[in-house]
């Protein structure tokens, strides 16, 4: 029974596809798959907005919305609505043919992320060789549309938010990719399906998880703080201070524009959640054996909505750094961080088995991060924050 | 006319351009970004002659294309650094102007 | 038939991006050609080659170049003409070169050659490629990117006099 | 061949090292410098124990166990010189006492010169003596021994001059230098003579060394120019040698100015060791100086032996007579240091190498403990030398005057109870019973009652009576620090535990020792020999000993009365008053002060020719050999002029010309380099389609 619950959506799939003729079949399925990727991820989407504003509303000690439909929970429909019926603003001095390309291949892009990603046994849409670098081909193009959306609306906060968002992401992608590199030294493989079957087994109860090792989990922290600064969320939202540059790069979009920027967003968000998820959390693997009847793509899901709590969560939670902040953090932290992690990787793959290995890479892990640490904030001086004049 | 040729023939194309760029823009960026066509001209080769030539099991020629794709994503770096540092001498990225090592 | 549209793809972003006159137009030209060019790879087979250019042109090389066009902006360079002075010269150069590879590639043996069925490689040959046979050449080209950064950084760095 | 033979060289090593160590450390890490040759030394010390315990048990049957080990060390020719290093009851006893005596004189330096502001230097110069001294105690072949006996000179000069800033020390070093090197030649060319004849150095190396019989023999035969014996003149070089390091007559002189280094240096090297080495070679050597073809006539009556003998007895006298008018606390130490080597020397020409060696290290006992505590004297009264200021000292510095008074009692050789007696009496039984004349014996004997008269009066004046310390301020050297260190307290002290304890230490072996060498119990004689030590009080019956005993103990006595009578009878009152013997003899006390006048022998003789002859080499260094270069120089210059007209005039046009061509060219070519980028490129694209056509047209055809 769990195994068909599992394969459901596989075998569906082959279903359809088995009535149209052999010379469309490959089109026709993979034109299944896609349509199903974007109709589940815009729905999360629109799910995520209202999750987040809710929960930021907590934080924050207010109700989000809660007018609109159950708890505010038809929110999303009525943004919709609203982006789509408004007005389509675009500067006179604007360059009209980038400024209009910028938005819709960013979500080409975002969307074409989810290529790779294995939703659930079985359940990729390209099972690629080199499946990780094209992911990041592809997000590094992301880079470029910003680029192109600060510069084509004529306006020197989109432009300084373009510059800042480019500086930024390039310098956190090195660390991310590093960060990743671990997994694949220690997979073997680009391929994330192959990455994910290598998490799959069980010792006992617990899964072989590779956030489970010292590197493992050095790797999981650098990744989802370089994903962190990728999709430009707090506490790496400087390309999009609100209260610095109105908006960044999408100060002068509006309307639909501007709600396909925001889905971009947020997809890459997911999207790299996804990547973060194959790599270190295992994939769609259940986290204990006996949980293993549950279908695989729940828990992908279960995973995914997990993250981002934690997105929403550290947004409610951090303030924004400051960019020379931003970038000692990115080349004299991260980096050397990500390069020690590559190193204890190769002393794990090369140790034998045991307390041992645990032992020496625990080492390797935790003394560099509290050297670096040490020599990141010589000369701060950390104390609670007195407000003389709240409270 | 097979394959080999035509991806020999678009990249023969795409070193024209390139060349035509470095050679006739004015502009440095230009002629670097010129060069960059050439270079890449010049990886398609490679991987052309990778796939239709004689034991494409030896991956010399993809081998070759990534070595060359770093060689050129070094090259771009240093020269646009020149470009850059040119520029805040002489305030122009405009090569005709830039003569001064006239002999 | 695949190959017909990237081919056109790339030569005509190209093509634009050694023609336009705003030199950021010239570079978004730019990447189409590297993602044609890209595509060009990926259905020649070259899969790990076709992601590579992708993620080191489009991401790295056209952005750099990007802050290279923003960092250098000169004011009269929308008046003058984007051709350079010697031109003509030049140009025809171009074409005399041209004109010999294509009668060169037409008129070499390689165009007798029949189609090979696709080879395969897979990344794990591809890296085994690189560790073992091609170490030497690895350490090479890290070394020289190393040099290289450093060398950027350098240049591009502002001389201390003229920080006032 | 067990380890502590074949490690032997670690004993010298160690201080080297020491020494090296603390010369790369920083002058201001003295506790580093100290601790580390001290340290060195204990260890020396510790491996010398075992170095001793390992001949005790492998002796007392026969010969004298003899353990060498020889290493080649350089090739010349088709042979290889040889190294190597000995182990016998001889260097046994040697290595103990000065490892020994070191180590206690390394303890109370850290306290005598914690002042001084060049201390990691002082040690750094103590650690290298003490490995040279060593090197000459264990050295197997006689190469190796003169090797180290120079680093000796060396660290003596270094050590004698090390208040350089002291004009008269720093003459007294260079005295000292030159005075051993007059030796020393005469100790090389005995070498080369030795080498030329028996052609090896090493003492043992089981038959063939040159100690052993079979040289020996070769050596007697060989008769040179006066109808001596090789062996007899080889050795009198060698003994020339001894003679200027332990400052015998004539060639004395620099010992007592070498008292003007710092006191623990004065002990170490200038009383127990360095001098001691003089005597020590000639025992090392004493085979070779008995060496004697006749069968009928007595081993100790050799003619090199007698001239020993002579030489020792004379510099005894002397000597003892010098030191009788003496003022300087020191000094009066110094020449009876001499006269005491003189006897070392005379006992080993009358009676052999144990009654010699026997004197040498109980004299390095007492002597060391008489010079630390003369410097405790000195430091106590703040750089007060001179004996006529001092006075009453028995009150201020209990220890240092018990301790003195043993040394004192020692040295005078006082009946039974102290060390000096026995061997000295051991002396002056041989020299008694000495085959070719009585004279020695008369001489010792004066020498003897010199001795008890002048160390009485040297006690009676600093000790005893009123303090007549100087309250003004002190002749001021290097240690001004000293008086600001602890602060200026004028009434004189008691030294430190560190300075007093090597006192005690010293004090106690200067009246034990004596028991090792009774004629009853005659065990250091017999383990020098290698014979088992008896036991039996028939030893003090047999042929005049007790005669000989009783006889010293008078004149011990004797002279202790009589410098009670002189000194002590009614105490001094002031530094100025003249000095008793002064009021009774005038000329010969004044000839006495002034040591005979014999440096201002030296000054108007050797020193005057000297200069003479330095006057000669420089008038034809100026006038000859310089005129010679002048000339040479001269013409090479005119060489040199033609040289550089024919360049001028010839050369130089033919190249302009040639530069002129290539300029043009350059600027020719130069046309082509307008600075345009694409120009460049243009060319290599139009020398590549060139190429290309050409390619093909050569593939067409």
């Amino acid at each position: 029974m769990g195994e068909t619950a599992d394969q459901f959506f596989v075998t569906l799939q082959h279903w359809l596809v088995g009535h149209a003729p052999a010379s469309l079949q490959p089109i026709l399925s993979s034109l299944l798959s896609v349509v199903a990727i974007l109709g589940v991820f815009a729905l999360l989407f629109a799910i995520t907005t209202v999750l987040e504003r809710k929960g930021l509303g907590r934080i924050q000690n207010r109700y989000g919305p809660n007018r609109v439909g159950p708890f505010g929970f038809l929110q999303p429909i009525a943004d919709g609505i609203k982006s789509l019926t408004k007005e389509d603003i675009v500067p006179h001095a604007a360059d009209k043919v980038v400024h209009f390309l910028a938005p819709v291949v960013l979500v080409l892009a975002a969307f074409s992320l989810y290529a790779v990603l294995p939703l659930g046994r079985n359940m990729v849409l390209a099972n690629l060789d080199a499946g990780v670098l094209f992911f990041f081909a592809v997000s590094s193009v992301m880079e470029l549309t910003i680029f192109m959306a600060g510069w084509s609306s004529r306006n020197k906060y989109s432009l300084l938010g373009a510059m800042r968002a480019i500086a930024q992401m390039i310098s956190y992608e090195v660390p991310l990719i590093l960060a990743s590199v671990t997994v694949i030294m220690a997979a073997g493989s680009l391929s994330t399906v192959a990455i994910v079957e290598k998490q799959a087994g069980y010792t006992g109860i617990l899964p072989h998880w590779f956030v489970f090792t010292p590197w493992g989990f050095a790797g999981f922290v650098l990744f989802m703080i370089a994903a962190t600064a990728e999709s430009n969320r707090s506490p790496f939202d400087l390309p999009e201070g609100e209260s610095e540059i109105i908006a960044g790069y999408y100060t002068e979009y509006s309307g639909f524009k501007f709600a396909l920027f925001f889905l971009g967003e947020y997809l890459g968000m997911f999207a790299i959640s996804g990547l973060g998820i194959t790599l270190f959390l295992g994939g769609w693997a259940a986290p204990f054996s006996f949980l293993a009847w549950v279908p695989s793509y729940l828990w992908f899901f279960a995973k995914l909505l997990g993250m981002i709590v934690v997105f929403i969560w550290v947004r409610g939670t951090l303030p924004r750094l400051r960019m020379d902040q931003l970038m000692n953090f990115a080349w004299k932290f991260m980096l050397p961080m990500a390069l020690l992690n590559l190193v204890t990787v190769a002393v794990w793959h090369f140790l034998p088995q045991g307390v041992l290995r645990w032992i020496v890479c625990g080492l390797m892990v935790v003394v560099p991060y509290v050297l670096l640490g040490r020599g990141l904030t010589r000369g701060w001086k950390l104390e609670k924050r007195v407000y003389r004049f709240a409270e | 006319m097979t394959p080999l040729t035509s991806c020999l023939l678009l990249s023969a194309l795409l070193f024209a351009i390139g060349l035509a760029g470095a050679l006739m823009r004015r502009n440095a960026i230009l002629v670097l970004i010129g060069i960059e066509l050439m270079l890449n001209a010049a990886n398609l080769n490679f991987i052309a002659f990778w796939r239709y030539g004689p034991n494409p099991e030896a991956l010399t020629g993809m081998m070759f294309a990534i070595f060359s794709i770093g060689v050129a994503a070094a090259e771009a770096a240093v020269g646009l650094a020149l470009i850059i540092s040119l520029y805040r001498h002489t305030k122009t990225t405009n090569i005709d102007e830039v003569n001064s090592m006239r002999g | 038939m695949l190959f017909t549209i990237f081919a056109i793809l790339t030569v005509a972003g190209a093509a634009a991006a050694m023609s336009l006159r705003n030199l950021v137009h010239s570079v978004l030209a730019l990447t189409v050609a590297f993602a044609g060019l890209a595509a060009v790879y990926l259905h020649l087979g070259a899969q790990f080659i076709g992601l590579a250019q992708i993620l080191v042109y489009v991401g790295a090389v056209a952005i750099l170049i990007v802050f290279a066009i923003l960092l250098t902006r000169d004011a009269g360079a929308t008046s003058q003409s984007i051709l350079s002075s010697s031109w003509i010269g030049n140009g025809t150069v171009v074409l005399v070169i041209f004109g010999i590879l294509a009668w060169a590639i037409h008129h070499s043996a390689t165009s007798q050659r029949v189609v090979l069925p696709q080879p395969e490689a897979s990344m794990q040959q591809i890296g085994n490629a690189l560790m073992l046979r091609f170490a030497l050449p690895l350490e090479i080209i890290g070394v020289l990117l190393t040099v290289a950064l450093i060398g950027a950084v350098t240049i591009a760095m502002r001389e201390k006099k003229e920080t006032r | 061949m067990t380890w502590i033979v074949r490690d032997l060289w670690l004993i010298p090593a160690l201080p080297a090292f020491a020494a090296g160590l603390s010369a790369l450390a920083r002058q201001r890490n003295r506790g580093f410098a100290a601790s580390l040759a001290i340290g060195s030394m204990g260890l020396s010390f510790l491996l010398a124990l075992c170095a001793f315990a390992h001949t005790l048990a492998s002796s007392g049957h026969g010969e004298p166990a003899v353990k060498v080990f020889n290493f080649p060390w350089l090739q010349y020719g088709s042979e290889w010189l040889k190294l190597g290093w000995m182990l016998d009851p001889l260097t046994a006893v040697m290595l103990i006492m000065v490892t020994f005596v070191g180590l206690l004189i390394f303890i109370y330096s850290t306290g005598y010169m914690a002042h001084d502001e060049n201390f990691t230097r002082f040690f750094c110069f103590l650690s290298l003596f003490a490995a040279a001294m060593l090197g000459v105690v264990i050295a197997n072949s006689l190469l190796l021994l003169f090797m180290c006996w120079e680093l000796v000179g060396l660290t003596s000069y270094l050590l004698i001059g090390f208040w350089y800033q002291k004009p008269a020390a720093a003459a007294a070093a260079k005295k000292a230098f030159i005075t051993t090197r007059i030796g020393d030649l005469a100790f090389l060319i005995g070498i080369v003579w030795l080498y030329s004849q028996a052609g090896t150095l090493l003492f043992y190396d089981n038959g063939a060394g040159c100690l052993e019989h079979s040289t020996l023999m070769r050596l007697i035969v060989q008769t040179t120019c006066i109808g001596m014996a090789a062996s007899t003149g080889i050795a009198l070089l060698i003994f020339a040698g001894a003679v200027g390091k332990s400052g015998q007559v004539p060639l004395h002189v620099w010992l007592p100015d070498a008292m003007e280094g710092p006191t623990p240096v004065s002990a170490l090297i200038h009383a127990a060791t360095m001098v001691a080495a003089g005597v020590f070679l000639v025992a090392r050597v004493y085979p070779l100086m008995s060496a004697h073809g006749g069968v009928n006539l007595a081993p100790s009556s050799t003619t090199a032996l007698q001239v020993v003998t002579w030489i020792g007895a004379i510099t005894a006298v002397f000597a003892a007579l010098i030191a009788v008018a003496q003022d300087d606390i020191k000094r009066i130490l110094a020449y009876s240091t001499v006269s005491q080597l003189g006897y070392m020397m005379m006992g080993l020409g009358v009676g052999g190498v144990a009654v010699g060696m026997f004197h040498l290290i109980t004299h390095a006992f007492f002597k060391a403990l008489l010079f630390l505590g003369a410097g405790s004297v000195i430091h106590g009264c703040h750089e007060e030398q001179d004996i006529r200021r001092m006075g009453g000292l028995k009150r201020f510095m209990p220890i240092t005057f018990a301790t003195y008074a043993a040394g004192m009692l020692a040295l005078c050789g006082f009946p039974l109870f102290f060390s000096g007696f026995w061997s000295k009496d051991a002396i002056l039984h041989a020299a008694q019973a000495w085959s070719i004349s009585r004279v020695p014996f008369y001489l010792g004997s004066f020498g003897a009652l010199l001795t008890a008269f002048y160390m009485t009066r040297q006690v009676y004046y600093v000790f005893f009576g009123e303090s007549r310390l100087a309250r003004h301020s002190h002749q001021s050297h290097s240690t001004d620090a000293e008086h600001h260190a602890h602060g200026v307290s004028d009434s004189p002290h008691e030294s430190p535990a560190v300075m007093t304890m090597p006192l005690v230490i010293l004090a106690a072996f200067a009246i034990l020792l004596g028991v090792i060498g009774t004629p009853a119990w005659p065990w250091f004689d017999s383990f020098l020999k290698g014979e088992p030590a008896t036991f039996n009080f028939a030893g003090f019956l047999e042929s005049g000993i007790l005669r000989v005993m009783l006889f010293s103990s008078i004149i011990v006595i004797l002279g202790l009365g009589l410098g009670w009578w002189f000194y002590g009878r009614k105490p001094i009152v002031s530094a100025e008053e003249p000095d008793a013997l002064e009021r009774l003899q005038p000329q010969i006390f004044d000839l006495l002060r002034h040591k005979f006048y014999v440096d201002e022998f030296y000054q108007d003789t050797f020193i005057r020719w000297n200069g003479w002859l330095s006057h000669v080499s420089d008038w034809l260094d100026r006038w000859i050999w310089n005129g010679a270069v002048w000339a040479v120089s001269y013409f090479v210059l005119g060489l040199s002029w033609l040289a550089r007209s024919a360049d001028t005039y010839v050369v130089n046009p033919g190249f302009d010309e040639g530069c002129r061509t290539v300029t043009a060219g350059g600027k020719l070519l130069a046309r082509l380099q307008n600075g345009r980028t694409q120009n460049y490129l243009r060319l290599v694209g139009v020398a590549f389609a060139i190429l290309v056509a050409f390619l093909i047209w050569s593939g067409v055809q």
